[in-house]
């Protein structure tokens, strides 16, 4: 579904952060990425959706190469991104926040309408508070509000970064539950960056571990025996 | 001697009640860990010793003179020390420069030049010799970490706070702080070091501090700290789990990042 | 005194024609040689200056330096205009005065539009013996220096002041409410207003001083509205798009001119701009300094003409002035025979020419010295004692201001009464 | 020792400063050049000081021109009140607009770019206003009259003493830049808190440069306008500021010597810019030649941030540094 | 009658300092929030002293409710209106209330016309985070684009044209312009290309003014210009209050406008996109809003609001090429009044800058000296704003 080809992504011009990357993430499967601290995962991710451009390399969306697209062009291509700093509209109230994910097909208001009536089913939370300024809500339910503003485009791969960092552990544990869902029930593919591996490597599929810009590993989940492996250092 | 003693301090923004009676005492070089989730007041906790913020209740006294309400540059003058999580080397500024400006503020009467040979020197030890004359904006986001350890080096405090200083650095540099930690704590420093790096905070400290909601849940060595059940249930994560060595990694580790998506 | 003698102007103007004549026959038509004689001209061509005044004064001087060079030019040789920009800086004044002067040789300096600006050149004039004929600069300031080197052909404030005051006298105006620009013309012009409704007997019930620029005065004209009693005149000596704008809204809500309230306008009510800016100007009353259209001579004529084929309107004042002053330069060249200060000084001073505005002579100078008793104003030193000082009064929206009627001195009035009251014609 | 004053930048310098000091000899027959040269001397100085003041101090003040206007008219008003004589008078004025300026560094602590900005605007606004309105006591728009510095003083004395104004205060200033003052500014510039955390005292230096830079211009301010005579309220136009942060910025705003050589030159060009002969044809410039000027401002900011005249700096004054670092670099990568 | 005049004149401003001083103190004392605790303490030691800080020290009430700044400051200002008619007794502003009225009144027609003149502004803050220096100059090129209209209209076709008809086109031109600025000098910011970001932005849209005025005046000249007003008519008088309907024609055009764009913003899909992007830019990337395209929109809004506000007042003032310095610079003071970034802030600061304007210059001691300083009364209340409370009236924290 999603393909990368030997990336080099950096910052700066003469220094690259992502050394050469290659992975490919599964349609309907839910593939890990680990490493330690700045190794370049949210890195990858960022050059994924286009906030940076690889110097090069190739990334491919079922085949089509997504280098040079626009990053808010690539929504309509049914990938989206969950960033690991969290993004959200404060001063706009919960709904507004969530219909702003229907920015691209703004003008179906009956498809916004069903689509907000699931996240409101999903997160019943949201939806006591839809009117209340989203900067007021606590971490974890700004939290919610984001994977919610992502679910309302249907995408067919989400990039998620961290989605549980700062998420009291009930409210973690159930958005692992979602992204099961998504990935079972609504047949998504999903590229998950995560610190809490035991939790990342229960629902993972597939399993890759970086390390400084390079792969370390990569293979099924089953194949991933020995948890130390994620840190080497 | 080095004496730091945090008394009963609050500090709260708006509604949010960032610290709730934080007390402990430091007595000579400790080195000390500082660890909680995030949200927890770590960074909160730094600010108010360094003068950035006034608490909003509670005294801070250090070597036996009260300081909570100083300017930081007061606080520092006095001998603390602080790196930022968030890295804030003066982009604009030569690296050298960078390096200078805490000693010039710290002897009010030297001349520029009578540091260059100490700054040269840092720079070297910390491997960044040959980017003196770089302006700082062009270094790596790890040289930017290593450029906060020089400056500190250079203003010689006697307690020195290292908020996160592992995150987004190269594991190889990564060594060079350990060994500078180690360096300059044998010269008689203090340290209190906040990261979520495990592995690091329970190989570099002789006791830990865990803050949690902003009240200190734990105070002590760090295995007993490490089987302390409420540090478990607040931070560490269960027992069970721990076995395979993974509680080193569980730090869901967020600032980190959202410094280098900064 | 320093009121115009209407008498004089009636008679110069028919001796106008004889004397241009004279100075046709006396310019020997004779090619010059290589050289120039240079005058310099200042005034204000960029902001701050009033960039309007600066463009006219310029415009008028180069009409006078061809129009005399096609007779000839001056001692056989051509006149050279070079033209500084003041920027209505009194630094920037100075400055230009001392390139005029020291750079570029000029034998004197004419024009200026701001006070302040003046007030400074002239210390340089003053400084290098260079005569300066001030043509538009009204503070009585300037002449009051007493300085050789001065002299002046507008009106002092304190001669336009007269002028109105006396006229509110005589169609018996007892309170008065002026509204002026916190500038040197304002303030001056107020001072001397001042003095003379003191002397006439008027109440000055309030002076309104604005910042130019200002746009909306309705806070001011409301405070007037609240004035018991109701004002019998209006005196605004505010310039430029800020005149405009205060004398629209004064109108606007009819405040003045009205029934009860004498409106008078600033003398740039005859720019055409006016009835664009001021629809509701009817029945304003503005000062004209210069001659009624009515009688114009050959030379105002041909001045207007080449004006408004450029700026498509009637010449300003200034513009008529600073024609004149480079004349009255030219003339003073000739009959001194060479270009050196001190006699083209002596021979300023023995000035007795006609021209656009009327007949210039300056009446106290070193020769006849101002009295010490002090029972003339300081400021009629070098001053031309009789610039005509009109008063015209607007009575149909969108008038030709030469159709204007004539209101004051009498002897000029055009259309018998002296007030036209709104909503009246004559 | 002799090595170092033969390195091109003191030649440079050398060579400017001569020029500057032995011009009046050619000057001398055209005192308006001379004036326009000694005007262009106190741009120089304001221009300068404001690159100090925001270039790298970071502190974006549109109160230069005001603080210029506070130093003479304190000298004018005492003057004409009190009868004191020209230096009296520039000491006052000096020491006022100092004052100003501690009280403007004091308020502003925590004001940042766009607000200070604004907050300076509204200062210079309402004294220029008051000045006006008070006529009684400032004289209005007439303008202030003073005396010139002495009796007698000729226009080549008033270059030099401009002049005098300008080295010295460019030398303060550099010396000022180049010390630990200089480095606690720009850290300060570049991040506040961090140069507090490092011991500077950001409040003190904060407001010390508001006043060493107000007293820079309050000098020149009072100095300049006893040789012009007069000093009007115009002269605080926001319009007036804002020829000044132009012309520094084209030369350079971070560059103290760039600022000033580009205020000099932009003040010159201007004056003699008024109109440009092509085939014969003069060509009024009048407001063109401002709007060129705008166009030209616009488009240094864009694509030469540093000014027009970094290249030149740059190479005299930055060469050697950047050599170094490449050698040292590679070096390293060698060893690696 | 001297006892409250002693109580203001001298308890007053103690119990104030008392109260901005320690007020603060007892709040962090007990760990509450103590942000709003030093102006309360301020106001209400001057307005009621001892009486309101007692209380507030015993029982220490949370701040944070806008009725606490609101009444101290209502306070405040009732009593220091008192203080004025007992020591102004016979201002005309104590003694005849349709006059104060009146001025009033005008007073709040002038303040929509400011604010229209300010809300474009205030959106470009909002969005792009700067504020624009040239933004006077727009207002200026609007009024003239309107003005060569009509001239254009009825000197080629001889048609007369209702200067309403110049709005829309002076916006549309204007707004061009500032597309056109935005991309080629505001953008490479955006993408990082600039150091220094911040005072790039004030320079360039600075240099930017600067060279429009002088295109201006090297085009149009010094002379002043004006189109023909909206209606016919004389002054209009509703009751005491004497009123100019061609003002208040423009104040509707401004309130229709600024009614516009809050139904813009706030009710259609473009406004989300707009404050989404002033928000969270990433966060408006991810879901498929294009920021860069939301920042020029943004701009050409806002310079379509300052040009269309000089198309809707040069039926009613005189136009010169400089009328735009006034004019921004009173916008900022409405805006930072009102505080940065917000639309109905720059309404109510346009309201109380045209109050101030007008009650000021009508209550001033010296009558002969409040016309001019009216200006400098806005830009007093606004240097103070920026001292007290820089994010203003409805300003959000940074
Ligand atoms: N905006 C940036 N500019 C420059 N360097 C950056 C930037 N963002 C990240 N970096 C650097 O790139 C490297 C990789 O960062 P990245 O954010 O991808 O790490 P990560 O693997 O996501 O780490 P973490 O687990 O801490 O989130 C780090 O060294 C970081 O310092
Ligand atoms: N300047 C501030 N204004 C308002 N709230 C703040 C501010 N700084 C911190 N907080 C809040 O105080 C709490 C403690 O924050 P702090 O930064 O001290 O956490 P931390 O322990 O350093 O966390 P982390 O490990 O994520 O860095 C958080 O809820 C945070 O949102
Ligand atoms: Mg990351
Ligand atoms: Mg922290």
């Amino acid at each position: 579904m999603l393909e990368i080809k030997d990336l080099y992504v950096g910052y700066y011009k003469d220094l690259n952060i992502l050394q050469g990357i290659s992975m490919e993430a599964q349609e309907a499967k839910i593939t890990t990425v680990l490493g330690a601290n700045g190794v370049g995962k949210s890195t990858l991710l960022k050059a994924i959706y286009g906030f940076l451009r690889p110097n090069s390399g190739e990334v491919l969306l079922a085949g089509r190469s997504l280098i040079g697209i626009p990053t808010h062009e690539r929504i309509d291509m049914g990938i989206s991104y969950i960033p690991q700093q969290p993004g959200i509209f404060r001063w706009m109230s919960v709904e507004e926040n969530l219909e702003l994910g229907a920015w691209t097909f703004r003008d179906d208001k009956e498809r916004i309408r069903r689509k907000l009536d699931e996240n409101y089913q999903r997160f019943p939370v949201l939806k006591e508070r839809r009117k209340s300024q989203a900067g007021e809500l606590s971490g974890g339910m700004q939290r919610m509000v984001e994977v919610g503003r992502t679910l309302m485009t249907d995408p067919k791969v989400i990039l998620v970064d961290e989605p549980t960092a700062g998420l009291a552990k009930l409210l973690s544990e159930e958005v692992y539950q979602m992204l099961i869902q998504l990935r079972d029930e609504e047949g998504m593919t999903i590229i998950l960056v995560d610190q809490e591996i035991r939790q990342a490597l229960k629902i993972a599929d597939y399993v890759y571990v970086l390390e400084l810009g390079r792969n370390r590993f990569d293979g099924p989940v089953e194949e991933f025996t020995d948890l130390k492996k994620a840190f080497w250092v | 001697m080095i004496e730091l003693q945090v008394r009963d301090v609050y500090k709260s923004f708006g509604g949010i009640q960032a610290l709730n009676g934080v007390s402990f005492e430091i007595q000579g070089n400790q080195l000390i860990g500082l660890i909680g989730p995030n949200g927890a007041g770590k960074t909160t906790l730094t600010n108010v010793l360094d003068g950035v913020y006034r608490p909003t209740g509670g005294q801070v006294w250090f070597n036996g003179e009260r300081i909570d309400g100083l300017p930081p540059y007061e606080i520092a003058r006095r001998g603390l020390g602080r790196t930022f999580q968030v890295t804030r080397a003066f982009r604009r500024m030569t690296v050298l420069e960078n390096m200078l400006v805490p000693a010039m503020a710290l002897h009010p009467t030297a001349r520029q030049r009578d540091f260059h040979k100490k700054a040269w020197e840092v720079l070297e030890f910390l491997t960044m010799d040959h980017l003196g004359r770089e302006f700082a904006r062009s270094l790596s986001g790890g040289q930017q970490k290593l450029l906060e350890l020089g400056r500190l080096l250079m203003l010689d405090p006697d307690i020195i706070i290292l908020d996160e200083p592992f995150a987004g650095v190269h594991p190889k540099l990564m060594e060079t702080i350990y060994e500078y930690i180690d360096v300059v704590n044998k010269q008689g420093k203090a340290f209190i070091i906040i990261s979520h790096d495990m592995e690091s905070i329970f190989t570099l400290s002789q006791r830990l501090l865990v803050l949690n909601f902003g009240e200190l849940i734990a105070d002590g060595k760090p295995g007993a700290v490490k089987r302390d059940p409420a540090v478990i249930e607040a931070y560490l994560g269960e027992e069970e789990e721990e076995e395979e060595g993974i509680v080193l990694i569980e730090a869901g580790d967020m600032e980190d990042a959202e410094e280098s998506d900064a | 005194g320093p009121t115009p003698e209407p008498q004089t102007i009636v008679q110069t103007v028919e001796v106008e024609k004889t004397v241009v004549e004279t100075v046709e026959v006396e310019v020997q038509p004779t090619r010059p040689a290589g050289e120039t004689i240079r005058i310099g001209g200042v005034g204000p061509l960029s902001a701050p200056g009033s960039v309007v005044g600066g463009i006219a004064m310029q415009f008028a001087m180069n009409l006078a330096v061809s129009d005399i060079n096609a007779e000839g030019g001056v001692l056989g040789k051509p006149l050279e205009l070079i033209f500084a920009d003041t920027e209505g800086l009194p630094e920037r004044g100075a400055a230009a005065a001392e390139r005029l002067i020291t750079e570029n040789g000029v034998v004197a300096i004419t024009g200026e539009y701001h006070s302040a600006v003046g007030l400074a050149e002239l210390e340089v004039c003053h400084e290098y013996g260079v005569p300066c004929l001030f043509s538009e600069t009204w503070s009585d300031a300037i002449t009051e220096a007493g300085y050789m080197e001065v002299f002046r052909i507008a009106p002092a404030s304190s001669m336009n002041s007269r002028a109105t005051a006396e006229w509110f006298a005589a169609v018996g105006v007892e309170n008065v409410v002026s509204i002026v620009e916190n500038t040197d013309y304002g303030i001056g012009q107020d001072e001397a207003d001042q003095g003379f409704y003191e002397e006439l007997g008027i109440n000055s019930q309030e002076v309104f001083f604005v910042e130019l620029g200002t746009e909306d005065f309705l806070p001011i004209l409301t405070r007037i509205q609240a004035l018991d009693p109701v004002p019998d005149a209006i005196r605004v000596a505010v310039t430029g798009e800020t005149s405009f704008n205060l004398e629209q809204q004064m109108a606007e809500l009819g405040i003045a001119p009205s029934e009860d309230t004498i409106g008078t306008a600033n003398q740039v009510a005859i720019q055409p701009e006016f009835w664009e800016s001021v629809p509701n100007g009817a029945y304003y009353v503005f000062s004209l300094v210069g001659l009624p259209p009515s009688l114009y001579n050959d030379t105002t004529t041909h001045v207007a003409e080449a004006y408004s084929a450029q700026f498509d309107s009637d010449p300003p004042s200034y513009a008529l002035e600073a024609y004149d002053s480079i004349w009255i330069l030219a003339d003073a060249i000739e009959r001194a025979g060479t270009t050196e200060s001190t006699a083209l000084i002596d021979a300023l001073e023995d000035t007795d020419i006609t021209l656009a505005q009327g007949r210039y002579y300056f009446e106290y100078t070193s020769k006849n010295p101002l009295p010490d008793n002090g029972s003339v104003p300081a400021y009629m030193w070098h001053q031309w004692p009789d610039p005509a000082v009109l008063l015209l009064q607007y009575f149909e929206p969108n008038q030709d201001w030469k159709d204007a009627a004539v209101i004051w001195p009498e002897v000029y009035q055009t259309h018998g009464t002296t007030y036209i009251v709104p909503g009246t014609t004559p | 020792m002799i090595k170092r004053l033969l390195q091109p930048r003191w030649i440079a310098m050398v060579v400017l400063v001569g020029l500057l000091v032995a011009s009046p000899a050619y000057l001398k027959d055209s005192p308006y050049q001379m004036a326009v040269v000694t005007g262009a001397f106190f741009y120089a100085i304001l221009a300068s000081s404001w690159a100090l003041l925001a270039g790298i101090a970071g502190q974006f003040s549109f109160a230069h021109m005001a603080l210029a206007g506070i130093g003479a008219y304190t000298a004018g008003i005492l003057g004409r009140d009190l009868g004191t004589t020209p230096l009296q008078g520039i000491i006052a004025g000096t020491v006022l607009a100092g004052l100003v300026g501690l009280v403007i560094g004091i308020l502003c602590l925590r004001l940042r770019a766009a607000y200070l900005a604004l907050f300076t605007i509204a200062f210079s606004e309402i004294l220029r206003i008051w000045l006006l309105t008070e006529f009684q006591f400032t004289e209005g728009s007439n303008g202030l009259m003073l005396d010139k510095l002495w009796e007698g003083i000729t226009g080549v004395q008033e270059y030099y003493v401009m002049l005098g104004l300008l080295l010295g205060s460019m030398a303060l200033m550099y010396w000022l830049a180049s010390s630990r003052f200089g480095l606690f500014v720009r850290s300060m510039r570049e991040d506040e808190e961090a140069a507090s955390a490092m011991g500077v005292n950001v409040v003190r230096y904060k407001v010390l440069i508001f006043v060493i830079t107000s007293l820079i211009v309050g000098l020149a301010g009072a100095t300049f306008y006893h040789q012009v005579g007069i000093v009007t309220p115009n002269t605080m136009e926001i319009l007036q500021m804002s020829l000044v942060i132009a012309m520094a910025v084209i030369g350079g705003m971070e560059s103290l010597l760039g600022a000033a050589i580009g205020a000099f030159f932009s003040r010159v060009s201007l004056e003699m810019l008024r109109e440009v002969g092509v085939f014969g044809f003069t060509i009024e410039l009048g407001a063109w030649r401002y709007a060129a000027f705008g166009l030209l401002l616009i488009f240094t900011l864009r694509f030469a941030q540093n000014g027009l005249l970094y290249p030149i700096i740059d190479r005299l004054f930055m060469r050697g540094a950047r050599k170094d670092t490449v050698a040292k670099r590679t070096l390293a990568e060698e060893e690696t | 009658m001297t006892i409250p005049i002693l109580w203001l004149v001298l308890a007053g401003p103690f119990w104030a300092a008392l109260g901005a001083w320690r007020l603060p103190r007892v709040y962090r004392k007990k760990g509450l929030d103590d942000a709003p605790a030093r102006l309360i303490g301020g106001l209400g030691g001057l307005t009621l002293g001892p009486f309101l800080l007692g209380p507030l020290w015993y029982f220490t009430p949370d701040l944070g409710r806008w009725y606490w700044g609101g009444g101290t400051g209502i306070l405040a200002a009732f009593e220091l209106v008192g203080l004025f008619a007992i020591m102004q007794s016979d201002n005309l502003c104590v003694t005849n209330a349709s006059y104060v009225a009146n001025q009033a009144a005008n007073g709040l027609t002038i303040g929509f016309i400011y604010a229209l003149m300010a809300v474009g502004l205030t959106l470009i803050y909002s969005v792009q985070g700067i504020i624009s220096f040239a933004h006077g100059q727009f207002y200026m090129l609007g009024g003239y684009v309107s003005y060569y209209l009509l001239l254009f209209l009825s000197e080629r076709f001889g048609i007369e044209v209702n200067p309403i008809v110049g709005v829309p086109v002076a916006g549309l031109v204007t707004m061009v312009v500032g597309f056109a600025f935005e991309r080629l000098f505001l953008r490479p910011m955006h993408l990082g290309r600039v150091e220094r970001a911040g005072e790039y932005a004030i320079l360039i849209t600075f240099g930017f003014g600067f060279f429009l005025q002088y295109t201006a005046l090297a085009i149009v000249g010094p002379f002043s210009q004006k189109t023909g007003t909206y209606l016919q008519a004389g002054s209009l008088q509703l009751g005491t209050l004497v009123m100019i309907p061609n003002r208040l024609i423009a104040a509707a055009v401004g309130i229709v406008l600024i009614a516009l764009l809050l139904y813009l913003l706030n009710r259609t899909w473009t406004g989300k996109g707009l404050r989404a992007v002033s928000m969270d830019k990433q966060a408006a990337a991810v879901t498929g809003i294009n920021p860069l395209r939301m920042n020029t929109l943004a701009f050409g809004i806002g310079t379509m609001l300052a040009g269309m506000s000089g198309a809707a007042l040069i039926p009613v003032f005189t136009w010169v090429p400089w009328v735009g310095m006034t004019a921004s610079t009173r916008s900022y003071v409405i805006i930072v009044l009102g505080g940065l970034g917000s639309v109905p802030g720059a309404l109510f600061g346009g309201l109380i800058i045209g109050l101030v304007e007008a009650l000021g210059a009508g209550c001033y001691p010296d009558p002969s000296k409040g016309a001019a300083y009216k200006t400098a009364f806005g830009l007093i209340i606004f240097a103070l704003m920026l001292l007290v409370r820089p994010t203003g009236l409805f300003g959000r924290e940074p």
